[in-house]
């Protein structure tokens, strides 16, 4: 399919300029902060002398002209280095790879959980449209939207760890508990649970409303009356002709968000305890850490690029009118 | 006192490394504290107990120190433990990369090993609290056959700590926990008991506290638990709570106040302060009931701790009448003045401590306004005195001469470096007091010199004093002899065992 | 796009009636109004400042001196929420107008001149697009430090590239229909085709999409000052959750009655935009219920 | 006729939801339908034409029931039987074609697999059956290469294209009725013409009971065997052909009849002795749509080398089908488009060459009508304001314009006190006549129409092409009417302008072009005019001469 080559190398190039901007754009406003993490660093070590805090800015490059910081840092970033972290004493790829296995099982998880239940629930409550059952789903759905997640969170830990004790509230593992295979697995899952579902009930909530209102369009449109008129059994005209047309605004909004999940995660991994990237940006934040602060800016920047890039070809695979245009 | 049995301790926030001579943050302490050892450790009074060395002298003079060391210590990768390494330790390593021990050996003329477990250090002239330098934090004992001729920071080695202490380092799951083992070779036979400890980071506080209600962590110390979590927590069946083992540090609080600015310059403002702020209050309803108000300077489990001190109670009257006759005068508002206090990032309870004296000032007619910052900014803004007052405290380290000197002294106003006297205070009287004191280690003739200072120091108010903290450590009833010194948790746990039921 | 998509809701009883068919709508607006009065009379309700120990610390709901109990410095819960109510609005209400304002603004000017200006336009709305909001929202407000000014600024921030993709598909396709050309070879200029012909179109769905992010501005708000990046002299919703958070096991109420105000008041706010969307874009509001 | 009708309506009533603008759809209709037969449906628009078609398929929407009366579907009462069987009837007995074949097709769905489904739920066949079957389907409405097409997206066929597909849907398994509601309103007259003959052609062969609904008596004057006429909901008159068309009974049948635009003899010539006041020459225009980093995008040629000139006093007709470039012409002449290249003179001045603030005096000069009466017409702003707009752009003060606003409103047949009220409280035909006025109020010297009465039923229309017709009389403007009804150019316009593809094809005196077409092209577009071969009854007043009556009275 050369034509998919020619969408996707066209999309790549447009994405490297985005991205570079950003990394720029980025570089600005981090050191746009008052206090350096040489500063922190000393505050942290409880004494401090004039000589400490000098070794560790020439360390850190930080004495030298801010363009000087800018050349060195695009340079790398052209070459994919993210640079060294030196507070954590750490290449920062290495320590986003640390860390992006929590973040991505956790957001992946709650988007895909989201998306597919959000789809249900939107279809099940437009195809009943103001029957009980659409009301309560619409109710339930706006509640979870206008709760404010990190409440859930803590709600939920209340509940589930603290008076039923059914979950764990923390971490992403049991330590020191040695399972292996299977167990490790479920034990896994487990941690999983509560911050999965806090996340994924904010994005439920969103994709239910999308495809309800979506749907609702496609319902009274034409060929849904075509469908009708060729005498079609319900279910196939819901799943082959609503559903697949109603779906597209739904793909669009879920792939924007797909990147934008990781800001959520910052609030999820703070109250559950898990060490991802949201924290890992958090702590750099207060931290100062300026490389792993640009990292993350980057790393995540790319993985929304490549989640629209995505969801621009599923739609083009899903809806054949869109001849992967620009 | 069997062996066998795996410890969790939390750690929080996360080390950036374990090398303790490269960092000696907090938390790199309590964990490095298993893996490095120093020559000395402290009993609860402060009294020195060997730990690598077995004996020392001091010289009549107070010039002279010499330690035996002991003789079968080895490090973790077999290398014998020698006078050497001391040296290489104390001369080379720390004083490159460490600045409280850069402070103390740079008061050396020589340092040398006078055989392989005999080491001398001669002093250019008497320093006081000279044995308090060789505790684990203040002065780790680095492998020279590693760390000689290299780059200290950029040692590949730094990623695998290697000690002579009990336990050696096995993993570092990053954001997650560190494991250490026992080292099956140190040097006290027998010890250590326990076969594994798990240093679990758990950033979230409240996450922290069910981790101990569960039974998931065995220990917590310093601020891991939240100070309105510890009554509830002491409570529990299955932990002891302690606040033994912090008097080496002996954190005192502080308001700090850049007595630069107005109307901070002006004795009875501060003074009113003292008198506005209910410190008991503080105490009981912010900290839950751990610590002491403070009467001064020096806190009361340091040595040289002087009682007898102008008295500041709770008295906004007081406060009040001490403001009239600075001349701020009520305005229409009710408002005599207004200043800024800059929130010491370091946690919740500072942010309560905020809002408390913002209300707490409000009432005798100060409007203070609030504001926040991350430690970055915190530190560069306290560090270039561009603050009206601002929370700090700091450790004591066992002395005076280490601990309160730094603080008030006109010779450390030094602008951009922090925990150096940014209020600006300068008293010369005082300054010659902490100097002479430093200078001779007759204990009587110390004493009276820094009572004098604190005397001194307690009317002028330089820093309006509000807590002589404490820390709870937390230890599951299983687990016995967590605490043993006046380090606490930064010891080598050699001696400390799990009962099994 | 049909002529209903643009009949205008002068007519008073066309608007309030389609409001009204709206029952969520309905309640949202009532609870609104309670929300906003509370905000209103906070000072009357109570007198003193929210941050005020008027009472023992951790009182329980219902005792004598704190309506809904005290939280751990003793501060009357009940106070702050009536106290936090004027926050919340205030920063949900001015950072959503200038996001309205940037975005509305740069959509316009995209919309209006189309080609190359629209192409810059839109290159740099996607640059604020691709960063996560949150993200950049949390290190805007610390790199600022956290005040009333810096939070609505970061909350404006993230908030305005959908306002201005809105405005500009707005100014898009209201630019090609045929009252514009008309204006156009009447001889108007393009200032006033802009504000007198355009803007006053397109406004409909800018208020609702407006009224929707005053709910999210809320939610990040409080998000941000549970992070402990609030305002520190201001007492707000998110800042009581926040700061409740660590005593929540044994005090749920200082975090659960804040909670329950950001869910009510969001709530509400969506539903209020629900309403005005049916009411505003009659179009869309026909196809919701049938 | 002693066999059961095909389809038997009787006394069917449809309720409307509450709110509507009336109680019932459609009240107490009663009608047959007998195999082998074309049954017109006609009527103004919301008459119930397509609510009574949805009834007989069972397609109404939730809030609209039937409250009284049966449809019988050769003697068994539709409403009685389950849904299931109701499901088999639809789309297996009775097939259905519908208005927008820009809609009506899944767009996500290859068109092969669409019949297929058809196929699927009514039929036993085989997957290899069913395809054979579509395809020959497909080549039986007469598309090319039915193999290929049947792999192919809706998006890819024209519209005449798509509309045989939904034919051949409807086709797939032989239903004995089949309803088309308004099949070709979206469509070229000659792509109307072929589907028109493609239906009648199929009805023939398959002796199938037709449906068809439409609005325009041209239509039914060449297909209908008998004739519907429904108004506000009931049948007013039913009948044969013959009857209806040519000795129409009912008064609303009468005046439907006299609105019908008809290609008549232009009544008086046009004098080419007076000055010119526009001349376009060799005007080019080029779109380039889409296009990328890599991509060059598409080129749409919308005109090519068009020269034109209009006289003070002339109303220049421009005629061609859609996307011919007609609207491209009218706007470049406003000003709304700038051409690649070529001249457009007004007066001698060479309006392309002028810099923006140089083309404003001009603008007042040319004035344009646009076809859509409700996007023409800001919905914020009062017809006063609407009006008076333009003048006040011009410096004119806002009390004065208010006045003229005012007398121009009378002028075009409205009340003056219409100043203060919105577009959104007239009807389509008034709103037409605003935008008339509005154009007016600059006293332009020529007035561009572009399609002003396209959007508009043909009653309304008729008054509407009467008053621009009064007024170019009465103020002596030039006109450029584009339009792609042959009926309605021939009946107002001076000169015809033919065009194709962005070329003027044919240009001359409209006496001359319709009497003796010289261009291919014109002749198709001549010949595709449904229901020549019918004249209006002598009995009924033709519009024109109704207007010129209105005329010499005012
Ligand atoms: N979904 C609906 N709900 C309520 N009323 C409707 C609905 N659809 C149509 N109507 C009303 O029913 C009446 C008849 O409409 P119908 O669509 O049958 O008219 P029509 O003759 O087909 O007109 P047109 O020529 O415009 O297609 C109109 O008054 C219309 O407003
Ligand atoms: N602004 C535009 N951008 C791109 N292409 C355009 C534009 N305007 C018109 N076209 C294209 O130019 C061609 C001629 O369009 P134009 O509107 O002049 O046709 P028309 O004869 O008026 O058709 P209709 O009868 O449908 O109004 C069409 O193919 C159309 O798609
Ligand atoms: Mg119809
Ligand atoms: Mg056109």
């Amino acid at each position: 399919m050369p034509r998919i080559a020619l969408f996707i190398s066209q999309r790549l190039v447009k994405a490297v300029f985005v991205i570079l901007a950003i990394a720029v754009f980025n570089f600005f406003l981090v050191h746009a902060a008052p206090g350096d993490p040489a500063a922190v660093m000393a505050g942290e070590a409880g004494a401090a002398d004039a000589k400490f805090v000098e070794q560790l800015r020439q360390q850190f490059g930080l004495d030298r002209p801010l363009y000087e910081q800018l050349g060195t840092y695009m340079s790398k970033v052209v070459q994919a280095d993210l640079g060294y972290s030196y507070r954590q004493q750490r290449p920062v790829f290495d320590l986003l790879m640390d860390r992006l296995p929590v973040t991505l099982s956790l957001t992946l998880t709650a988007f895909v959980l989201a998306l597919l239940g959000g789809i249900a629930l939107g279809t099940l409550a437009a195809m009943r449209a103001g029957t009980w059952s659409d009301t309560a789903i619409t109710v339930v759905g706006l509640t979870a939207y206008a709760t404010p997640i990190f409440w859930i969170g803590l709600m939920l830990i209340l509940l589930f760890s603290v008076n039923l004790g059914w979950l764990p509230a923390f971490g992403t593992e049991s330590i020191g508990a040695g399972y292996t295979g299977w167990e490790a697995f479920l034990d896994k899952a487990k941690h999983l649970v509560l911050p999965v579902t806090t996340l994924g009930l904010f994005y439920m909530a969103v994709y239910t409303r999308l495809t309800r209102a979506s749907i609702l369009e496609v319902r009274d449109m034409d060929f849904v009356k075509t469908a009708r008129a060729k005498g079609l059994p319900e279910w196939r005209i819901v799943s082959v002709h609503i559903l697949r047309n109603a779906i597209l605004p739904v793909i669009t909004v879920a792939g924007f968000q797909a990147g934008h999940l990781i800001g959520g995660s910052i609030l999820i991994e703070t109250v559950f305890a898990l060490p991802g990237i949201g924290r890992l940006a958090f702590e750099a934040v207060l931290q100062r850490d300026y490389q792993v602060l640009l990292g993350i800016f980057l790393l995540t920047s790319v993985v929304v690029v490549v989640f629209n890039l995505l969801t621009d070809l599923i739609y083009s695979l899903v809806d054949p009118r869109i001849e992967v245009a620009p | 006192q069997e062996r066998g049995g795996t410890m969790n301790i939390i750690v929080q926030p996360e080390p950036p490394i374990l090398v303790l001579g490269l960092n000696q943050q907090g938390p790199t302490q309590t964990v490095a504290g298993k893996i490095y050892q120093g020559l000395l450790t402290f009993s609860f009074d402060l009294k020195p107990q060997p730990e690598l060395a077995e004996s020392w002298e001091v010289s009549p003079d107070g010039k002279v120190y010499t330690f035996k060391l002991v003789k079968n210590a080895k490090w973790h990768d077999g290398k014998p433990f020698t006078a050497h390494d001391v040296v290489f330790s104390t001369s080379k390593f720390l004083m490159e990369t460490h600045p409280r021990a850069r402070a103390t050996f740079s008061k050396c003329e020589k340092i040398e090993a006078l055989d392989d477990y005999t080491v001398q250090f001669t002093l250019k002239e008497p320093f006081g609290p000279f044995l308090q330098a060789f505790e684990v934090s203040s002065a780790p004992m680095m492998p020279k056959h590693i760390y000689e001729g290299t780059d200290f920071k950029a040692n590949p080695a730094n990623a695998t700590p290697i000690g002579t202490g009990p336990f050696k380092f096995k993993e570092w799951n990053k954001g997650s926990y560190i494991h250490l083992v026992r080292n099956d070779e140190y040097w006290k036979a027998g010890k250590p008991y326990l076969d594994d400890i798990y240093f679990r980071v758990i950033p979230d506080a409240a996450s922290r506290a069910v981790a101990v209600e569960q039974g998931t962590v065995q220990q917590t110390q310093f601020n891991d638990i939240e100070t309105f979590d510890v009554p509830r927590l002491k409570g529990l069946p299955n932990v002891e709570m302690t606040t033994k083992g912090y008097e080496f540090f002996a954190p005192l609080s502080w308001i700090e106040i850049n007595t630069r600015n107005k109307p901070l310059d002006d004795k009875r403002f501060r003074q009113a302060m003292m008198h506005a702020i209910d410190r008991k209050f503080i105490r009981d309803k912010i900290w839950f009931g751990l610590g002491r108000p403070a009467t001064g300077p020096v806190n009361s489990v340091t040595r040289f701790h002087e009682p007898n001190v102008r008295k500041y109670d709770y008295d906004p009257k007081r406060a009040e009448a001490l403001l009239e006759e600075a001349g701020y005068k009520k305005g229409a508002d009710g408002t005599r003045a207004k200043v800024r206090l800059l929130v010491m990032p370091y946690g919740e309870t500072w942010t309560r401590l905020g809002e408390y004296v913002k209300q707490a000032m409000k009432r005798v007619g100060v409007d203070v306004t609030l504001e926040t910052t991350d430690a970055a900014g915190w530190v560069n803004r306290v560090s270039n005195w561009d603050y009206d007052l601002s929370f700090n405290f700091v450790y004591q380290y066992g002395d005076p001469a280490l601990g309160v000197t730094r603080t008030y002294v006109s010779d450390n106003i030094r602008k951009g470096v922090m925990f150096s006297n940014t209020m600006g205070y300068s008293n010369p009287e005082v300054d010659q007091l902490f100097a002479q004191a430093a200078q001779t280690n007759k204990d009587e003739e110390r004493q009276q010199l820094y009572s004098a200072a604190q005397k001194i120091l307690v009317e002028d108010v330089p820093v309006a004093w509000l807590l002589e903290m404490e820390f709870p450590t937390f230890v599951d009833k299983r687990f016995k002899n967590a605490v043993t010194t006046a380090i606490g948790v930064n010891e080598s746990y050699d001696s400390v065992y799990m009962v099994k039921k | 796009m049909t002529a209903a998509a643009i009949t205008p809701s002068r007519k008073g009883s066309g608007f309030w009636g389609a409001f009204a068919r709206n029952k969520g709508a309905v309640i949202g607006l009532a609870f609104l109004t309670l929300i906003v009065l509370m905000a209103a009379f906070a000072d009357v309700l109570y007198p003193d400042s929210p941050w005020d120990m008027t009472a023992m610390p951790f009182q329980p709901p219902l005792s004598d001196d704190a309506l809904l109990g005290s939280d751990t410095l003793g501060r009357d819960i009940a106070a702050g929420i009536a106290h936090g109510a004027r926050v919340s609005l205030l920063i949900g209400l001015t950072s959503t107008a200038v996001a309205v304002l940037i975005g509305v603004f740069l959509g316009a000017v995209s919309g209006f001149y189309g080609g190359r200006v629209d192409d810059l336009v839109m290159r740099f709305t996607e640059l604020f697009q691709t960063i996560p909001n949150f993200v950049l929202a949390v290190v805007l407000v610390a790199i600022f430090t956290p005040s009333l000014t810096s939070i609505v600024l970061a909350i404006a921030i993230v908030s305005w590239p959908p306002l201005a993709r809105l405005a500009r598909g707005e100014f898009m396709s209201l630019r090609s229909r045929e009252f514009v050309h008309a204006a156009v070879t009447t001889g108007q200029s393009n200032m006033t085709i802009i504000w007198r012909q355009i803007l006053p179109n397109s406004l409909s769905p800018i208020i609702v999409s407006a009224s929707l992010m005053v709910a999210t501005a809320i939610l990040l708000e409080s998000s941000l000052s549970f992070l402990g990046l609030g305002d520190p002299n201001l007492m707000s919703w998110g800042y009581m959750v926040g700061a409740a958070r660590t005593v929540i096991r044994q005090a749920w109420w200082m975090s659960f009655f804040p909670g329950i105000a950001i869910l009510l008041t969001v709530l509400a706010l969506n539903l209020v935009g629900e309403g005005l969307n049916d009411a505003l874009n009659p179009k869309l509001a026909r196809k919701g219920r049938s | 006729m002693t066999e059961t009708p095909l389809l038997d309506v009787r006394n069917l009533t449809i309720d409307l939801p509450r709110g509507a603008d009336r109680p019932h759809a459609v009240q107490d209709l009663t009608f047959t339908l007998e195999p082998g037969e074309i049954l017109c449906v006609v009527g103004e628009s919301g008459s119930g034409k397509s609510m009574t078609a949805h009834a007989v398929l069972g397609l109404l929407p939730k809030a609209v029931t039937v409250s009284a009366g049966e449809i019988r579907h050769q003697g068994t009462n539709v409403f009685s039987l389950p849904e299931r069987d109701q499901r088999a009837l639809r789309g297996g007995r009775i097939a259905m074609i519908f208005q927008e074949p820009m809609t009506a097709l899944n767009p996500l769905m290859r068109v092969g697999d669409q019949i297929d489904e058809v196929l699927r739920y009514h039929t036993t066949l085989d997957r290899a059956a069913r395809r054979a079957r579509v395809v020959e389907l497909l080549a039986s409405v007469g598309l090319p290469e039915p193999d290929h097409l049947r792999r192919s997206y809706p998006f890819r066929l024209s519209g005449g294209q798509r509309q045989r597909v939904m034919i051949a849907m409807a086709l797939a398994v032989e239903p004995d009725i089949l309803i088309a509601d308004e099949p070709t309103t979206a469509l070229d007259v000659t792509t109307q013409k072929q589907i028109l003959e493609l239906i009648q052609d199929i009805q023939a062969k398959r002796r199938m009971g037709v449906m068809f609904i439409t609005h325009d008596f041209g239509v039914v004057a060449e297909i209908a065997h008998r004739v519907a006429v429904m108004q506000r909901g009931q049948i007013v008159e039913l009948g044969t052909a013959e009857e209806v068309l040519n000795h129409p009974r009912h008064p609303y049948t009468r005046q439907l009849i006299a609105a019908v635009p008809h290609l008549i003899e232009h009544r008086e010539d046009f004098t080419h002795a007076r000055q010119p006041v526009l001349t376009a020459e060799k005007v080019c225009k080029t779109f380039h749509l889409g296009g990328g980093f890599f991509t060059p995008g598409r080129k749409v040629v919308a005109g090519d080398d068009l020269s034109l000139t209009i006289h003070q006093g002339e109303t220049v007709g421009l005629v061609g089908e859609s996307g011919s470039g007609k609207s491209t012409l009218g706007r470049s002449i406003v000003g709304l488009i700038k051409p690649d290249s070529g001249r457009i003179l007004f007066e001698g001045v060479d309006l392309l060459s002028l810099s923006r603030p140089a083309f404003r005096p001009y603008r007042r000069h040319v004035q344009m009508v646009f076809q859509d009466p409700y996007a023409s017409l800001n919905p914020r702003h009062t017809v006063g304001d609407i009006i008076t707009q333009g003048p006040v752009a011009f410096g004119e003060d806002r009390r004065k314009a208010l006045d003229k606003a005012k007398a121009l409103l009378t002028l075009v047949g409205l009340d003056a006190s219409a100043a203060e009220r919105f577009p959104h409280e007239f009807s389509g035909g008034q709103r037409q006549r605003i935008s008339i006025a509005r154009a007016l109020a600059l006293e332009p010297k020529l007035l561009i129409a572009d399609e002003p009465v396209s959007a508009l039923d043909v009653s309304v229309q008729a008054q509407v092409l009467d008053l621009l017709e009064d007024l170019r009389h009465r103020l002596n403007l030039s006109m450029l009417f584009i339009t792609h009804d042959l009926r309605i150019a021939a009946q107002i316009c001076d000169t015809i302008a033919v065009m194709q593809k962005g070329r003027i094809v044919e240009i001359g005196p409209a006496k001359e072009v319709f009497g003796n077409p010289q261009h291919s092209y014109t002749r198709t577009l001549l010949d595709a005019i449904p229901g020549k071969g019918w004249t209006i009854p002598e009995d009924v007043v033709p519009v024109t001469r109704r207007s010129a009556a209105l005329r010499s009275s005012a």
